[in-house]
């Protein structure tokens, strides 16, 4: 069997259903691969495992890939599995923020890493400044891992996605009405999230072209599964899970809503999808993450040959 | 290939000149004690950059150290912005504090023989609490600004100096303290006269270790939430932008104000314990 | 016997200030949840309170005390929580399962007795050319400080990275981190230490002309075993430490550090506590291991307790 | 014949005390002193009884390692005897310890490595609270005493070991108590120095009539500034012999030809000769 | 005077050296040491110029800080002269010392406290690679020469400070060195041992040929033991006398107290009390 490594952006939890249920069904295997998932966490770049060889093909969000390829790092989208974003900005309804003006003058969480630039140009699109308080600034924070800066109240607004840091906060005990959220995606920022990203070079080697299609065929099949079977995926993952630290509950609830952005998705790369992220990014406001159209970040060699 | 050969023969003269100036008969002028050092980290930059070169190494791994100054030179304001947050607010004040407090309760432990035999067990298991699980709770407490950096610093602080400083008040032999006793000297006198002089060296074993926790203290706990300036702040969001010469850059100044910050104490320790047998060479 | 009653009447007291301060701690999130849950509260928003400070609120809602020992995620865990939550993920769990700190403590250790073999025997291998060779003396030892400065989580990811990349994987790169925070205190020590014997004890030998050999065996390194064992102590919990780093950027998979991540992820903070406590439980017992080896050795040696 | 010796040294204190009515300075009474190391129990003093009185000038001379070190650290209490009755000036020797009634010499140097040999001899005068010019008149004044003007400012370590226990000396005499012990204080001198310090302490002791207490191992020099010679012997360490000198207060240096003079040697070298053969 | 004196004494060592044809064992010419202390040079040697023959027994005596110690470290290589020639069997002391020449006995015990006595003074033996046995008979013979049989097992601390001392020297005897260099060796023993150590030394001496360098302060021990007695003076330390012993070899007790004795110990006395002078 041919091996395969993938590295996930984040731990091991629903988000990545779809690769945990190929591996546990058996789809890797019937295409003759044998596949090792590394999980991410907070420490670990991806793009940056790739490049040091450590794996073949990684789970990154767009803006990421793209801005690594301008730094030199020539990584390409063979499939994007989700079709739609998960991110978006959740804030206490009592602080009287009811629509994204009234973010000014405000504290709001922001994840970093790699993961901020969504955020930098929906703010240069309302023409907020992020340098600090006033009547069109908002003071950033860099948010930890967790949802303890909303429930502390230590921001009014902090980065959320629909199928995780969002339940958390409904977990704390807090009611959804107390809360309102701001999806990227409705504001018309939103950016490409989980896609399959190799390293150019490698897509030169036949071999390893052949051996990407059948993983990504493998991957689609496993995503769909997790789809229609949302409870049996979470507790694939549950058992994936080496540090025994989630919970079914949340797990399954994670399923449900992770289904609802893959949905849309085949595997393969809408190039409108392409083009919107490129713009969001190119518009980043006074430091954008890209400085010019990309070329060749994405191919669809792989999942034409895959899906068919 | 080239070049990595190179580098090893660089590598071999750095030594082979080391060699010759440590033992020539000027090893003993601080020039030569400054240079030594010099030469060899010169070395090590140069192998560096020849390997990085050599071997093709990718921008994304490993920076070469050209690159590495290039990044620095060019974003002295951002770096500076990143120290004052840092190291002047964060670490700076966390180890006046920690320090402080660390004296004071080594005053009160060492005063107290109950209090040292059941505070000291304790104080070591506390200081066994790794850095990753505190930082995030006393970002929790603390808040997200250079307040809850200093904290973690007290944190990291506050048992070595404690440790290093009740030793030290007990390092006094037999006979110093009997001659105290004939002259029936009270606690504060046989303190300032007999027991802190002697536990000096030890105090500052204890504030030399200190300096680099405080550095790497207040750098770690801006990866567990910090406003959008520090250099733990800009090395993890550098991380994930893959831009590796900034990290590098800011690992710089962590180095450089370390060596100073550790130079300094090592300072005021030679002037204040000029007399121990370790200062008189 | 003395020192038993010491330290328990100092956890009492801790115990007694930490239940003490759960209060002022908890009482918003308290009063959250109690506003949530159609209670009367002064004030009564959430936002009014954020304004207020902790005693105005305990005195206004003195109804609510009770519960800030019995949150789900209060801010700073009563001790009870923690022991509870101790006791079901050692005792009352399999030692196979996930959940079970025993199995992360186990992984944990692994890596961490690895790291200090490493990093114990580079150390000591450093100061004895440190000892012997000027050239060392003077060019190492500056760089080995500055080798501490280095903030080591921000370079942890990247050492797993190289290291991945030359095929090294498994336990190998988290005991390298490991071994990198306890090189430096065994460093430190075993100089001073293999420099302690005073002039006269050296002349002595001097004027055998004993071998440089012999010097070390029969003078340095005997003089050397108490500063070697203070500095393994301090080198061992490093040594955790460093794992515990070292399991963040390997995809926090399993161990404390995991443990720790994953509670501090989902903010779960007895899990965090718990997990650190494990932590510091085993590198309590580690040091006190080596502090039993400690008096044997030295005991044996015939050095004065 | 040990016991008979002790006893009868009691008597001659007995008929010593009834001379001075006055209570004795010093007083032990069947003293005993064990250390416990772990292979077993050392006894280092055992049933030691005597009486000092104001004034006396009392040498304890025997076999090394016969116990006059713990002895002197008994009366100063720094030891605490584990049998017996000991009393200074009619207190415990601590009540006398915070009354600062000893001046000490001990057995090695022990000088503060952080002080210079100037501010070593201050050590005791700030303690008590002399003057700021006080303290600078006594230390020029001792110094002078034991041949070390001009090292006030050096460092402890930049002395030979003879400097060093002379400036030990120096802060023992600096400053004024009525009980000076000294722990073979002159071992490490040549006998010049030695004979100038052994005048210039009898001449301090003439003046202030200070009581002291002096270990040594020199027969002549326990002879020469005695008015009192303790004989000790080992294992465990007892009073051998009590002799009390018959010389004048008035000791010119040449009394050390005198036939009293060489009598009572000859009386000290017997007793430390018995010592040796008890062993 | 002191010139006159030291050129004297080189005529006399001259004269000596005559006599025996063989080269000297050790010789000094013209040396000099200067310690760079942070306040200023220390001249602790000056212009010293002596020579020792095969199996001499030289005393250095002089008042304390002369540099008499200085001069020991000096010969066995554990000081580098600043000026002057030295010379030890026809090398530099390095030399000699690389051919383990050398006994030391330190002014300090200086054992290691995680030995116990015996493994003290078997520290040497394992250096040299004597064998297991011989290593044991031999500890087994010095502990009984210096009155320490039955205290092997002990560690130092628990010894009083003259016990060290002369575990110091069973160490330093104990292997078979043809110079031994005792810096005060018996300066904390009471008479009576000094007396039977200063025999067991003489005999010792006797019987080995060895070439003995000797520090000590006491004036009939230097005249007893010597066939040389160096009186030195200090600041800087100078060689002001050297006295060669008429004194036969066979050296019973009472010689000490003939003429020939006692006018040598007046030549020393007054040797000391001029280095005093000079001061
Ligand atoms: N701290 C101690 N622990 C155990 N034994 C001790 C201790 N101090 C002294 N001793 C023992 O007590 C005895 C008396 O010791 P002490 O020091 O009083 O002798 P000393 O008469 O002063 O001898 P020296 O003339 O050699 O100084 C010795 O046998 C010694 O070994
Ligand atoms: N390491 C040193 N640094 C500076 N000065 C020193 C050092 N060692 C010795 N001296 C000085 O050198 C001189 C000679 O010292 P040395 O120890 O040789 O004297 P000594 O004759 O052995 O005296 P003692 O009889 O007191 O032992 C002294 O004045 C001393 O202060
Ligand atoms: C330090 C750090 N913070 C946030 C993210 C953002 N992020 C990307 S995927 C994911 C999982 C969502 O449940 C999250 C939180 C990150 N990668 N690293
Ligand atoms: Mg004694
Ligand atoms: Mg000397």
């Amino acid at each position: 069997a041919d091996e395969v490594k993938l590295q996930l952006k984040w731990v091991t939890q629903a988000q990545f259903a779809g690769y945990y249920v190929a591996l546990d069904q058996g789809f890797y295997e019937a295409e003759d691969l044998d596949v090792t998932i590394l999980p991410g966490g907070p420490d670990i770049a991806p793009t940056q495992v790739i490049a040091g060889g450590g794996a073949d093909v990684t789970v990154e969000w767009m803006p990421a890939a793209l801005a690594a390829r301008e730094k030199g790092l020539p990584l390409v989208n063979i499939a994007q599995p989700y079709k739609s974003s998960g991110m978006m900005l959740t804030c206490w309804k009592d602080t009287g923020i009811a629509a994204p003006e009234d973010l000014a003058n405000r504290t709001l969480g922001v994840w970093f890493f790699g993961n901020e630039f969504p955020f930098m140009s929906w703010m240069s699109q309302l023409g907020i400044s992020t340098e600090g308080k006033g009547e069109k600034g908002v003071e950033v924070l860099k948010q930890g891992f967790n949802v303890d800066p909303l429930l502390q109240r230590q921001a009014d607004c902090i980065s959320t996605m629909t199928y995780n840091e969002y339940w958390q906060v409904i977990d704390a005990g807090v009611a959804p009405d107390e809360l309102i959220t701001f999806k990227y995606e409705d504001q018309g920022v939103a950016t490409l999230e989980d896609g399959l990203y190799v390293l150019e070079e490698n897509l030169n080697d036949p071999a390893f072209v052949d051996k990407m299609q059948r993983f990504v065929r493998a991957s689609m099949k496993g995503w769909k599964w997790a789809e229609e079977n949302p409870d049996d995926a979470a507790e694939i993952v549950l058992d994936n899970d080496a540090s025994g630290a989630q919970t079914e509950e949340h797990q399954k609830r994670m399923m449900s809503e992770v289904a609802k952005l893959t949905a849309g998705s085949n595997g393969a790369l809408s190039e409108a999808d392409y083009q919107r992220t490129v713009k969001t990014l190119l518009d980043g406001g006074s430091s954008p993450v890209i400085t010019k159209e990309p070329e060749g970040a994405w191919t669809h060699v792989i999942t034409d040959a895959a899906l068919n | 290939m080239v070049m990595v050969s190179m580098a090893l023969l660089i590598w071999c003269a750095g030594w082979w000149l080391n060699g010759r100036l440590a033992n020539s008969s000027a090893s003993n002028t601080s020039a030569v004690k400054l240079l030594v050092p010099a030469i060899f980290g010169v070395t090590l930059l140069i192998v560096w950059e020849l390997l990085v070169r050599g071997l093709e190494v990718s921008l994304v791994i490993l920076p070469a150290p050209s690159v590495i100054a290039a990044r620095f030179a060019t974003s002295l304001p951002v770096l500076w912005q990143d120290f004052q947050q840092t190291i002047l607010k964060g670490a700076l004040s966390g180890y006046i504090i920690g320090c402080g407090a660390a004296l004071l309760m080594a005053i009160a432990v060492d005063r107290s023989d109950f209090l040292r035999r059941g505070l000291l067990p304790v104080g070591n298991f506390v200081a066994a609490l790794p850095i990753v699980g505190t930082a995030p709770i006393l970002v929790m407490w603390f808040g997200f600004d250079w307040q809850s950096k200093a904290a973690v610093v007290v944190v990291m602080v506050f048992f070595p100096v404690l440790v290093n400083t009740v030793a030290g008040l007990r390092e006094t032999s037999a006979m110093q303290r009997d001659l105290m006793q004939t002259y029936a000297a009270s606690y504060w006198q046989s303190f300032f006269k007999l027991r802190l002089p002697a536990a000096l060296p030890f105090i500052f074993n204890g504030l030399k270790i200190s300096t680099t926790l405080a550095l790497v203290g207040a750098i770690v706990a801006e990866f567990f939430g910090s406003p959008t300036v520090g250099m733990g702040f800009r090395i993890s969001t550098s991380v994930g932008q893959l831009a590796l010469d900034m990290v590098w850059a800011e690992i710089l100044v962590a180095a450089l104000a370390g060596s100073a910050f550790y130079g300094m104490m090592a300072l005021i320790e030679k002037t204040l314990t000029f007399w121990h047998p370790s200062q008189r060479g | 016997m003395k020192t038993a009653l010491a330290v328990l009447s100092v956890l009492a007291a801790i115990a007694v200030i930490w239940y003490a301060a759960c209060v002022p701690m908890n009482i918003k999130g308290v009063l959250d949840a109690a506003e949530r849950s159609g209670a009367e509260v002064v004030p009564a928003t959430a936002r009014e309170r954020r304004d207020m400070g902790p005693i105005g609120l305990v005195a206004a809602n003195s109804f609510a005390i009770g519960d800030v020992w019995s949150q789900d995620r209060p801010r700073l865990p009563a001790p009870h929580q923690v022991a509870v939550e101790l006791w079901e993920t050692t005792v009352e769990k399999k030692l196979t399962s996930k959940r079970s700190l025993i199995y992360h403590g186990q992984v944990t250790l692994s890596a961490t007795l690895l790291g200090f073999v490493i990093g114990t025997g580079l150390g000591i291998l450093l100061a004895v050319g440190i000892v012997h060779s000027r050239v060392m003396d003077m060019s190492v030892m500056p760089w080995a400080i500055v080798s501490q400065t280095i903030p080591i989580i921000a370079l942890a990811p990247m050492i797993i990275v190289v290291l991945y990349s030359i095929g090294v994987q498994g336990i190998l790169p988290k005991a390298v981190i490991s071994a990198y925070l306890s090189f430096f205190p065994v460093v430190v020590g075993m100089v001073k230490g293999l420099r302690s014997p005073d002039q006269m004890q050296l002349d002595l030998l001097k004027t055998y002309n004993a071998s440089l050999g012999q010097g070390f065996w029969k003078l340095r390194l005997p003089a050397s075993m108490p500063y070697l064992f203070a500095s393994l102590k301090i080198g061992i919990a490093a040594s955790l430490v460093g794992a515990i780093v070292g399991e963040l950027p390997t995809g926090a998979v399993a161990g404390l550090g995991a443990r720790l991540l994953a509670g501090s992820y989902y903010g779960q903070t007895v899990q965090i506590w718990s997990a650190l406590f494990a932590a510091a439980i085993l590198a309590a017992a580690l040091v006190a291991l080596l502090g039993v080896i400690e008096r044997l050795v030295l005991k044996r040696m015939g050095v004065q307790a | 014949m040990n016991m008979e010796t002790t006893t009868q040294a009691l008597n001659s204190q007995a008929a010593a005390s009834d001379i001075t009515p006055q209570a004795p300075v010093i007083e032990a009474r069947n003293l005993d002193l064990t250390f416990q190391t772990n292979d077993g129990p050392v006894h280092a003093l055992k049933d030691v009884s005597l009486e000092i009185n104001k004034g006396d000038f009392v040498s304890f001379i025997g076999p090394s390692g016969c116990g006059k070190t713990t002895f002197l650290r008994c009366i100063a209490a720094l030891e605490q005897p584990t049998g017996g009755a000991l009393m200074v000036n009619g207190m415990t020797p601590d009540e006398a310890r915070r009354q600062r009634a000893y001046g000490y010499v001990f057995q090695a140097a022990g000088l503060y490595p952080w002080r210079s040999i100037a501010k070593n001899i201050k050590l005791p005068l700030e303690i008590m609270g002399y003057s700021k010019a006080e303290q600078a008149a006594r230390v020029e004044q001792v110094l002078e005493l034991v041949e070390l003007a001009g090292f006030g400012g050096k460092y402890p370590w930049q002395l030979s070991g003879g400097m060093q226990q002379r400036a030990s000396i120096a802060r023992a005499l600096a400053f004024d108590a009525d009980i000076l012990l000294m722990d073979e204080p002159f071992g490490a001198l040549d006998e010049i120095v030695r004979d100038h310090l052994n005048e210039q302490l009898l001449k301090l002791w003439a003046r202030t009539d200070k009581t002291i207490g002096f270990v040594t191992h020199s027969i002549p020099e326990a002879v020469y500034l005695s008015t009192k010679i303790v004989v000790m012997s080992p294992r465990p360490g007892r009073i051998h012999d009590v002799i009390d000198s018959p010389l004048p207060k008035e000791r010119p240096l040449d009394i050390r030809d005198s036939a009293e003079f060489i009598e009572i040697a000859h009386r000290v070298r017997d007793g430390l000769r018995a010592g040796h053969a008890d062993d």
